[in-house]
């Protein structure tokens, strides 16, 4: 199988296993933060609910559909905030999510990587714009 | 639709070979590996031909055209107008004035939909669309609709992906424009517009026809089709990007006020108002794509050499011959009807590997597919199928390209670990 | 406008040299006889960079963008909007996502006066437009006032070719959109940007700058002008036919419904209605002038290269001595004002020689000139001729072409017995 | 001056002579058939008026501004239809009048040469429709 190996790494077990087993799947009942968006070019949807106390999250779910990249990034993305203060998330950069991923992504599939932050952050800028 | 009856010869592998030989970018080697491009409904690719064209167009004669009385200025002019006429040869269109250049054949349908529709569609008036359309052939409506009160009706898709015409003219009966595809871009379907046609017709309602997946495909007759405005891109048939054609019949784009306004479009203008030019004239606002028209001849000059029903039957046994193969493959869905219903444009899905994945996987073996909802939601919707893989062939693709694009299937599925 | 400012070197006789030598049209002899070509301001010539990068385009890397994952659709999509990129900053606009690619500049103020117009003028609006506009920034307010019920009213021309500013606030008072020009077409008359942008923005109304003329002949500042709107075309500033940006600000596009629907433009699409992407995206449906997209962004390198400033210093000094030269001629009268508010577009009559017959000859001396109304017919009214020649000059024209244009004009003076 | 000689054809004496001193030029009062057209590219513009009686052309006129070619081969055809019957000038073809003016056109000029043509031919229509 060495004459795919770029594939295989791209595609390695834990990826994929995100991707079939994503964490942090499903929905909050009454969010306090919450947003969904979708790629609209390739059809790669994403929602995330946050539920938040004290500047804390305290939990998160996501539910989109997509490609393996997209939906495994978003899952790495839920483990890696839960607990964390909004603050250290709003320093989260699209350098960490890929470092996270820890694949080499081609500039036509950087914006499913990315996804799961981008709806992130729009949950959070919208909940902070409303207080 | 039956495969035309024809005297001419098959296209040998020979013929295959040679034509290879003259599109440049097959020689290249993405990541390594041939390429094997399998995403002409896209864009195709362009022969030398077409490509010496434009570049020998630009290095000797480029000039703005009808209004120069020198000579590049002349021999621009001359080529223009004279791609107009094989364009308009080429799809059997009565009179080459009835062929309009537009960007692409997105613009073609828009321009009916803003100088057609806001004449002729009121409030109350029912325009019918399939759920088979490219978003293209869709939004323009929308939006006429909502900005006139005008209502959409839609022609359903049956589970194997044709159009389910059982309530046709009950859908038609009022109707004021009938928009549909010759050819659909996700499942291959092909459509009877001669029957649509007539249909919309008998029910008064204009007919528009997408037919951008027909033209490049197949021979076209918009005459014999008896339909009322045919759109189509020159890059989906070996021409260049930036041009396209809207036919329409004499008698409506005679009637229809101007889409743009500007240079060349005009008669005599006065501060307060003008008037306007005769067709095509009157619907080429602007320094047009000249370039692109000469490429587009060309292009045009190529499939005609070939000939239309040779490269529609020799892409109807590759298609044939990928469905066979694909559907060989265990955990392998292709979408749409069976070969006497469809060309080589195939949709298909693997395992519960996405679309784009997949598509990843094929491009490191330098195989080029589509992956996503290719401008048809709604049909995704229908089909429920969030996106899909698509293969398309063309003249320059061969039995062992689809043989490619199935070892590539198959490694696709050994890294998601797939039987 | 004054000479800006510049501490950068002249064009040298060497510099102009190496730049015709880039240029292959340059070598054709048209009648036996060397091309000089004087008819830049219709649609200038292309160097072998811009030429060789579509060929390239085509060679090896053409495919639809955007929508496709693999190499050589990625490196489309990139060259596409790396050429956005280039450009936006050729023009200093803020954002390379306010630059929409059009077909041309009559494509950019038409979408303008489609989704910015019929959006935001109502009945008993007034528009402002001048009276040297060319048709494509006329006829389309024209329409857009017939449409809604808004009037029109006009900045005069002054006798010598300038802009009759001495009731320009009277006439903007109350108005919702001032069109003009930023040099004339036919005159050569540079306008003042930057001074009529602040009046309509003082009174309340958008600007719409037709920057055909300026972009490819001096430096140009979007956001230092402070206009609302710029349109202008890539095969006027050594690009390719096909292709032109209109550029607006991100507030005003942002605000604006699509004008043409289809793919591309779209975010969520149902069969009764959809959702819209954001800018640029939105106004950009269907597949794009790709190959042009790409040559328009070596011909902005070839420009930038150069320098701007060096070109409108160039040109001027070219203008100079055409007009030094064409007003020591018998029986020659040149329209338009002094070299100090002017550009490289000179008009002129011979006696009675109509100015097809002046460019007939000229022609047969290889030299191509303009003659006729130049899209510029309430222009021609006022300065009351019905046709003039334009010569118009660019940074691969010579002294020596200005002095084979009174050659040839003193030919045509021999044929047509005139003294 | 031979070395422009092809032009010197173009624009020879005649054509020059009837550019400057148009035959039949001006208007007629209640023509029986009238119509004026231009060449929208060009500016170029021709008004035609007949008088005919039992079907034959006795008097025309016309009126029109444009360059040499177009002027000179509308003066020339107003000589050559005086006292013609309308079914010969019926007959009159794009190839005649190129003939009557006796030089070659290039393809960008035609529509000059022929502009008045098109203007007799459509004077003539008119008038024959509404009767
Ligand atoms: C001042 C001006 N405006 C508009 C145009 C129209 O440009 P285009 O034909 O490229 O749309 C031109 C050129 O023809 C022009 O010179
Ligand atoms: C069926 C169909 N209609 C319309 C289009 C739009 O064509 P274009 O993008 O060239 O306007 C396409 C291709 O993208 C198509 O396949």
């Amino acid at each position: 199988m060495n004459d795919f190996s770029g594939m295989d790494a791209l595609y390695r077990d834990f990826i994929l296993d995100h991707y079939r087993n994503p964490r942090n799947a499903g929905t909050l009942e009454q969010p306090d933060a919450s947003f969904e968006d979708l790629n609209p070019l390739c059809g790669d949807k994403i929602r995330m609910d946050l539920r938040i106390r004290d500047g804390v999250v305290e939990d998160v779910k996501f539910k989109g559909r997509g490609c393996a990249i997209s939906q495994a990034s978003a899952s790495l993305l839920t483990e890696s905030i839960k607990g964390k203060r909004v603050a250290e998330i709003d320093a989260i950069g699209k350098e960490d999510v890929l470092e996270n991923l820890g694949i080499s992504i081609s500039a036509a599939r950087l914006k499913c990587a990315l996804l799961g932050l981008k709806v992130l952050k729009q949950a959070l800028a919208l909940k902070y714009a409303d207080d | 639709m039956a495969l035309a009856p024809s005297s001419t010869p098959m296209l040998t592998q020979t013929d295959v070979a040679r034509i290879r030989s003259e599109f440049p970018i097959l020689k290249e080697r993405p990541h390594g590996k041939p390429l094997v491009f399998l995403d002409s409904a896209a864009s195709s690719q362009k022969p030398i031909q077409v490509i010496d064209a434009m570049d020998d167009y630009y290095r000797r004669y480029h000039a703005n055209i009808h209004r120069g009385v020198y000579h590049i200025s002349e021999l621009a002019t001359e080529a223009y107008e004279e791609a107009r006429r094989k364009i308009a040869r080429f799809i059997g269109a009565p009179e080459a004035e009835e062929c309009i250049y537009v960007r692409n054949a997105t613009e073609g349908i828009n321009l009916v939909a803003y100088s057609w529709g806001r004449t002729n569609i009121r409030r109350g008036d029912a325009i019918v669309v399939t759920e088979m359309e490219h978003h293209s052939n869709l939004v323009p409506w929308q939006i006429l609709a909502q900005q006139t009160g005008a209502s959409l009706r839609f022609v359903r898709v049956t589970d194997d992906g044709m159009l389910d015409l059982h309530d046709l003219d009950r859908l038609l009966d009022g109707a004021k424009l009938f928009a549909f595809t010759a050819v659909s871009n996700t499942l291959g379907t092909v459509n009877d517009v001669a029957f649509l046609s007539a249909r919309a017709r008998a029910a008064g309602a204009v007919s528009v026809v997408d037919a951008c997946q027909a033209v490049p495909r197949m021979p076209v007759d918009v005459a014999a089709w008896g339909s009322d405005f045919v759109a189509f891109s020159a890059h989906k048939m070996l021409g260049p990007t930036g041009v396209g054609i809207i036919w329409g019949r004499r008698e409506l784009l005679e009637a229809m006020p101007p889409f743009m306004a500007g240079g060349g479009m005009i008669g005599v203008v006065r501060l307060e108002s003008s008037t306007y030019a005769g067709i095509p004239a009157r619907f080429e606002a602007g320094t047009p794509a000249i370039a692109e028209a000469v490429g587009f001849g060309v292009a045009v000059d190529y499939l005609t050499a070939i000939g239309m029903d040779r490269i529609h039957r020799y892409e109807l046994e590759l298609a044939a011959y990928a469905l066979e193969r694909l559907r060989k493959m265990k955990n392998v869905v292709v979408y749409g009807p069976g070969i006497e219903h469809r060309t080589g444009v195939i949709s298909l899905t693997v395992g519960d590997i996405h679309a784009h994945d997949l598509a990843t996987i094929l491009d490191s073996e330098g195989i080029c597919v589509r992956a996503g909802h290719h401008c048809n939601q709604p049909l995704m919707e229908r089909l429920d199928v969030p996106a899909t893989a698509r293969a398309s062939f063309y003249l320059y693709n061969t039995p062992a390209e689809v043989d490619a694009l199935v070892a590539g299937i198959e490694k696709a599925k050994a890294i998601f670990k797939i039987a």
